[in-house]
């Protein structure tokens, strides 16, 4: 085994394992300190799939941000965070079409002939400028991601203004 | 000239480790950790030594000396305080939630150790060379956040959960223009790898000189994502005890304070990478590094003369400054300077000049423009209506008089 | 070339731009907003007549359309590209709509009583009331205007929008804005109910057409890959969908692609059976019916339907497909059966209604037998005409409201036309427009821009052969010449029937000006098609329009060219002058619409007919009383109500019918015990178990649909193996 | 080497996890979460066949960027919702909001 099969493993078995606590737990904050958890193994998945400026955003985004605000919303609505039961009456039947989903998936993945490829050799230091350029720039005269970009910097300004539309009280 | 023994001491240390059969990756993998021991471990040296400076200065600062009885100058007073701090009790309160309230003062250490990781300290030395490493600093910055967080919750106290509210709030918001005057000098230098940064200097010059407004932005921001004074809101000892680590003691409530000032030194370090060159222009590792920690201790030293001089800022108004202020000004920055580079990218000189005029311009306008809401917005102070305090009743003694 | 592009880009973004600066600026400021929506208007009619002129002088620009597109989104190595495209039916169809947008924007300042003092009582949602002002009732202005430039401004938008894209889906982004803004436009006096449930009637009946349009849409995406114009209308592909077979049997992928999204059209052209909702539009203000009916949406559907032509005669190899027979048979039923209830209308702008819905059908049943061009000319020339027949009706709608606020007698309906008479000496622009109007869309020989369209569209179903389709449309055009010769009669001519009417005013120049403007259009327009072999004055004036749409055609579909024939064009000479003839003999002298005078004309025909009693009876009980009872009652409710609505209980019918059948050769109980109660107790047994899923619990449905996404994975899984 | 399998089957698994906690958990705040989880499954996904099946061109990069994007106004939106929701009904539990029934 190499130092990174190492890594893969033990970031595997914390982004599975702490995804499975942040399910089960009573407390919402525990709950959301484990997502943490999960978050930051995928971040360091991202790091071995070497998609470095993806997993700094994920570690900006996902921790500095979704998640605070999430312990935020769990702080602020604590007097219902325990309520008697942790799980809605179709617990089983869930858990049941969860586990379904993921022999689905794996089933319809295993037939798949690129299933256990081995990752080429590639150049991913020039793959951070290439992203940033992707997202700005033209490529053969026609502009690749730009409206894509665009329209993400749009999605980020309406709800930005519709969360605190929705969320303000009135006076 | 560029003799850099922590190089050949690597290759030295990886030789040895082949010889014994190990691969190289496992070789790679044991150096990283061992420099990774040693950047921590530099960090909480440095953080010793701090707390000596710091109180040598306020000291003076304050027309007292300072610590002068242990050791020389009172150089082993540390080293006492930190026995001190390990030997008292460490408490934890029963209605905590006690794996949230351990974890949160290593997670605080944690986050400022980050940063360190991907500090350039000279030309080679560097713990990761990180291509998205301003982008990495800005992003571990939110552990610290959520170590404050983790405090003020767990510990189960509406004092420290009401501190860590409004601490978080602070680091939030400011993190905002922090983010976003780091994104100035990454323009200018193309680049988010820090020593690729430093080397643009070497080449055009200082970024100071560029952008002095996105230093002054940063500087402000980095003051108020320490939570140091006049920013000191998170442990306002007269408004809400002590904040989120009120109820840490001994050992935890000292890591706290690493934190604290280790995330200070990291501020100074990166202000000295981000606009002052960094190591330039020392080429060789050694003077590098010594020119690199001279420039750090200078900022240090400008942080905590701040710190010693100005008062606290009241809540609302840091908020409002901030986004009333910094981050209109900072987004304006960051529409104008990419526009003026765009057409004196090539001019040399001319450049520079051009980026340090557009940027007084700004600075002028922004202060006038703020000068004027702040004096319409006079009537909203504060104001304590006037007392009845014991004066003479003027007009009957003159009466009297005549 | 690249200039003509970018403009093209450039053509929709003034009126949205308008629509914004209203909505968020400038609403509190009436004369800021319709300089802002005027304005916009005008950029986009400068730019569309840019392009127009562009169009008409560029070498080849048939063969070279204008346009050009961008990539939108890479779906796989499939890039999904929009973009803009003017060809010479877009180039023709931006020409009519600029100019009339343009009008109607015009027209809409002086509709909305601009310059008037603030209504009394006057409350936002209701039409103005009128003002009290030195002693006198004057009219006020809307309360709302800012807003209704707005929502035009946006209108405007979804039509150039839809005019100049290239491809079906920016397409159906312009048509579903036009709908929402029909939705807006039609309900803008929200206050009133019957203006309420005209929204609601027209939003729904468009959705249905626009359900099927989709997946039209849908269909064609996925057998062609591609929604581009050009790339769809080229030979390989068109020959390609033509031999593909559908899931329809006997119809091919182009036929199916073709039919459903020509039922798009029905639903927003208003084509039986989805008629119903285009005569109850007539609650908008009257800028909206011109915009709604002449200049923008209807228009729209039957555009979308000529652009998808070669798509419809794809695999016919100059018979007629299945689809092309589908718009052929729709087409003259609606240009027949809208016609006949035209005849029998006493409000003025529904009139205009029902006569749109039958000259769209002459369209649509042009396009049905392959008259291509005939059907762009009529709707270029109808664009115009009828334009101006709705804006002129506005103007006679205000001139009375003037009397009315003047008698101060509310009960009086100003726009029912027996409330109406010797308007010509009070209104005399209103009067000439209207006039012109008329006769253009009556078809009155050689001077009108109607005559040279519909008369082209005759010649081609006579000359093709098509004596059905013919003889309908004739019938239908006698009946259109007939009922506008009634309007114009009651309206203008004769004397004054109500004192309302003695006091009505000629209307503002802002209203009158586009009036004039359009019947400019409406006459001459009709010059540049005269046809070559036209006795007389044929070859004159070359047939510029053939020529120009003509060509813009794929080059693979050919065309014959028809040979004059006197039958058709003595067919429609008749129709015209005698309809007109007819109008204005039977309603010269009316008075009341309880004492019509076309008892005593009707008189004498039915005493020299045999079998006329029955036709009396029915004038006299449908005629006579008032009018819209009979369309109401009978077309309405039993045709729309009774055989579209009651579908369902037909079929009802139609298996207890059955049942009865079976009741004599099968055992009563087993009739009545297994099919009659057992379903029945079937349905309420589902109907109670599956009632529980409808929970409102989130996670219930999400557990749902998660099993439908598993039982599709499961599918996919499966087909791999 | 760690095979492109690996991933997707640990992606497979915290997706289902997620999809558990948005079916199951009955707390609204749980419900966000779990898409969060289930967005973070895809995104390892993307990036995974990027690495493995195309690391010349940027589109998969691009594509988990633009999931971040959507994740990040989801949350933001979702948890104006729910305070909103908290504020006006007291409850956040997810079958407790089910006014839309009527």
């Amino acid at each position: 085994m190499t130092p990174l099969e190492v890594i893969f493993w033990i970031a595997s078995a914390v982004i599975l394992i702490s995804a499975i606590m942040m399910v089960t737990r009573r407390n919402l904050v525990h709950a959301a300190l484990f997502l943490i958890v999960t978050l930051f193994g995928v971040a360091v998945y991202y790091v071995l799939l070497e998609a470095s400026f993806l997993a700094v955003v994920q570690i900006l985004v996902y921790i500095g941000a979704i998640a605070i605000l999430v312990i935020f919303a769990v702080m602020l609505t604590r007097q219902v965070t325990n309520p008697g039961q942790l799980f809605n009456k179709h617990a089983s039947l869930a858990l049941v079409m969860s586990i379904l989903v993921f022999i689905g998936l794996y089933l319809a993945l295993s037939v798949w002939p690129e299933f256990s490829a081995v990752a080429p050799e590639a150049d991913t230091a020039a793959a951070i400028s290439n992203l940033g350029t992707a997202f700005f720039v033209e490529e053969d005269g026609q502009p690749v991601y730009l409206l894509a970009t665009m329209t993400a910097s749009v999605l980020l300004l309406i709800p930005l203004v519709g969360a605190i539309f929705v969320a303000r009280q009135k006076e | 000239m560029n003799y850099d023994p922590i190089a050949i001491f690597a290759e030295w240390l990886r030789e040895l480790l082949t010889s014994w059969n190990l691969s190289d990756d496992f070789a790679t993998v044991i150096l990283k950790l061992i420099g990774a021991v040693v950047v921590a471990g530099l960090a909480l040296g440095i953080f010793i030594l701090q707390t000596w400076l710091e109180r040598k200065v306020a000291g003076r600062m304050q027309d007292r000396f300072g610590p002068n009885r242990v050791g020389p100058f009172g150089l082993l007073q540390p080293i006492a305080d930190a026995l001190k701090m390990v030997t008292k009790e460490d408490t934890t309160p029963e209605s905590a939630d006690k794996v949230s309230y351990n974890i949160a003062p290593v997670m605080a250490v944690f986050a400022v150790l980050m940063i360190w990781g991907v500090v350039p300290y000279s030309s080679t030395w560097v713990g990761t060379d990180l291509d998205v490493g301003v982008l990495y600093i800005g992003a571990v910055g939110s552990f610290g956040v959520l170590a404050v967080l983790m405090a003020g919750w767990s510990s189960n106290n509406k004092y420290a959960l009401l501190g860590a509210f409004r601490g978080v709030a602070q680091l939030i918001s400011y993190e905002v223009p922090l983010l976003l005057s780091l994104v100035i000098p990454v323009f200018l230098a193309r680049s988010m790898n820090l020593n690729e940064i430093i080397g643009k200097q070497g080449d055009v010059g200082w970024f100071i000189v560029f952008a002095p407004l996105a230093f002054v932005i940063f500087f402000i921001s980095n003051l108020a994502e320490i939570g140091r004074t006049p920013f000191d809101l998170l442990e306002a000892e007269s408004e809400i005890v002590a904040g989120y680590h009120v109820e840490y003691s001994g050992m935890k409530f000292g890591l706290f304070q690493a934190g604290e000032f280790a995330h200070s030194f990291a501020s100074a370090a990166l202000i000295s990478i981000l606009f002052f060159g960094g190591w330039q222009p020392a080429a060789s590792p050694w003077l590098g590094a010594v020119v690199f920690f001279a420039k750090t201790t200078f900022f240090y030293f400008v942080i905590m003369w701040i710190r010693l001089t100005l008062p606290r800022i009241r809540i609302d108004h840091m908020m409002a400054m901030n986004w009333k202020f910094i981050v209109p000004l900072n987004i304006i920055l960051l529409m104008t300077v990419p526009l003026l580079d765009y057409f004196v990218k090539d001019l040399g000189a001319t450049r520079m000049y051009a980026h340090f005029g557009l940027n007084m311009v700004l600075l002028i306008g922004a202060i006038v423009v703020a000068g004027r809401a702040i004096k319409k917005s006079e009537p909203d102070r504060v104001r304590f209506p006037e007392r009845a305090v014991a004066v003479p009743p003027k007009e009957e003694t003159e009466e009297v008089a005549a | 070339m690249e200039l003509t592009n970018l403009i093209i880009w450039l053509i929709p973004l003034p009126p949205l731009l308008a629509f914004f600066f209203i909505v968020l600026f400038t609403n509190k400021n009436n004369k800021l907003s319709h300089s802002i929506a005027v304005g916009g208007a005008g950029l986009s009619f400068l730019g569309a007549m840019y392009v127009f002129y562009q169009a008409l002088t560029t070498n080849h620009f048939a063969e070279h359309p204008f346009g050009n597109a961008i990539t939108w989104l890479n779906l796989g190595d499939k890039p999904f590209e929009i973009g803009v495209m003017i060809d010479p039916l877009s180039a023709i169809v931006l020409f009519f709509v600029a100019i009339t947008v343009l009008m109607i924007f015009i027209y809409s300042i002086g509709y909305h009583n601009y310059g008037q003092p603030k209504g009394d009582h006057d409350k936002k949602g209701f039409p103005p009331h009128g003002a009290a002002q030195d002693g006198h009732t004057v009219l006020s202005i809307e309360p709302m205007y800012a807003r209704f430039f707005a929502f035009i401004g946006l209108f405007a938008f979804g039509m150039f929008t839809l005019v100049v894209s290239d491809n079906l889906l920016t397409l159906f982004v312009g048509w579903e804005i036009m709908g929402l803004c029909s939705y807006l436009l039609i309900g803008f006096w929200f206050g009133k109910d019957s203006a309420k449930n005209a929204a609601k009637k027209a939003f729904m009946t468009t959705r249905v057409g626009d359900v099927f349009m989709l997946l039209g849409i849908s269909y064609l995406f996925t057998e062609a890959g591609t929604l581009s114009f050009k790339a769809i209308f080229t030979e390989e592909m068109i020959s390609h969908l033509a031999h593909a077979d559908s899931y329809i049997p006997g119809l091919s992928v182009a036929g199916l692609a073709g039919i459903l999204l020509f039922i798009g059209t029905v639903g927003k052209s208003a084509q039986f059976p989805l008629h119903v909702w285009l005569p109850d539009a007539m609650e908008g203000p009257t800028p909206v019916s011109a915009m709604i009916h002449a200049a923008t949406m209807v228009s729209a559907g039957v555009y979308m339907v000529i652009r998808m032509f070669p798509l419809l005669q794809a695999g016919g190899h100059g018979e007629l497909t299945t689809a092309m027979t589908v718009l052929a048979v729709i087409g003259s039923i609606t240009a027949l059966f809208a016609a006949t209830i035209a005849v029998a209308q006493n409000d003025v702008k529904r009139v205009l209604a029902y006569s749109t819905i039958s000259q769209l059908g002459f369209m649509v049943a042009a396009l049905g037998i392959g008259a291509y061009v005939a059907a762009v000319f009529h709707l270029v020339t109808h664009a115009f005409f009828k334009a101006l027949l709705f804006l002129g009706s506005g103007s006679v709608i205000h001139g009375m409201e003037h009397g009315v606020l003047h008698t101060g007698n509310h009960k009086v309906d100003p726009q029912d036309m027996y409330n109406m008479g010797g308007l010509s000496k009070k209104m005399p622009k209103t009067f000439w427009t209207f006039l012109i109007g008329g006769f253009a869309l009556s078809g009155f020989p050689l001077i009108t821009a109607g005559f040279w369209s519909k008369d082209e569209i005759l010649a081609d179903a006579f000359a093709n052969g098509h004596m059905g389709v013919f003889w309908t449309l004739a019938i239908a055009a006698f009946l259109t010449a007939f009922y506008t010769m009634r309007q114009i009669t009651l309206t203008f001519l004769g004397k004054a029937r109500t004192k309302e009417a003695e006091h009505a005013h000629e209307t503002p120049a802002t209203m009158t000006t586009p009036l004039i403007v359009l019947a400019i259009f409406a006459i001459g327009f009709g010059w540049v098609g005269v046809p070559e072999h036209f006795p007389g004055i044929g070859g004159i004036l070359p047939n510029w329009f053939h020529d120009f749409i003509a060509h813009g055609l794929p080059s693979f579909i050919h065309f014959e060219t028809i040979h004059f024939s006197w039958t058709p064009l003595i067919t429609s000479l008749v129709v015209a002058l005698g309809g007109l003839l007819t109008g204005w003999l039977v309603y010269r002298n009316a008075t009341t619409a309880e004492n019509d005078p076309i008892k005593k004309l009707l008189g004498p025909v039915h005493t020299l007919l045999k079998n006329k009693y029955y036709f009396d009876e029915l004038y006299d009980k449908v005629l006579v009383k008032p009018l819209a009872v009979f369309s109401e009652k009978v077309v309405y409710e039993f045709m729309d109500r009774k055989v579209i609505d009651g579908f369902l209980h037909k079929v009802a019918e139609l298996t207890f019918s059955l049942g009865t059948i079976f009741r004599e050769k099968f055992d009563l109980p087993v009739i009545n015990e297994f099919f009659g109660d057992g379903t029945a107790a079937m349905t309420q047994w589902f109907g109670e178990k599956i009632r529980k899923i409808q929970s409102g619990n989130i996670q219930q449905y999400m557990i749902i649909a998660v099993l439908g996404a598993f039982v599709a994975l499961f599918a996919f899984w499966m087909t791999l193996n | 080497m760690i095979p492109l399998s690996n991933y997707l089957i640990v992606a497979a698994g915290l997706f289902s996890i997620g999809l558990y906690a948005v079916l199951a958990r009955k707390n609204a705040i749980m419900i966000l979460m779990g898409i969060e989880l289930m967005l973070n499954a895809v995104n390892i996904n993307l990036v995974a066949f990027w690495r493995y099946l195309t690391p010349e061109n940027v589109s998969g990069q691009v594509f988990a960027a633009m999931v971040f994007v959507v994740a990040a106004a989801e949350v933001a939106v979702g948890i104006a919702l729910i305070m909103t929701v908290y504020r006006r009904r007291d409850t956040v539990s997810a079958d407790e909001i089910n006014l839309m029934k009527w």
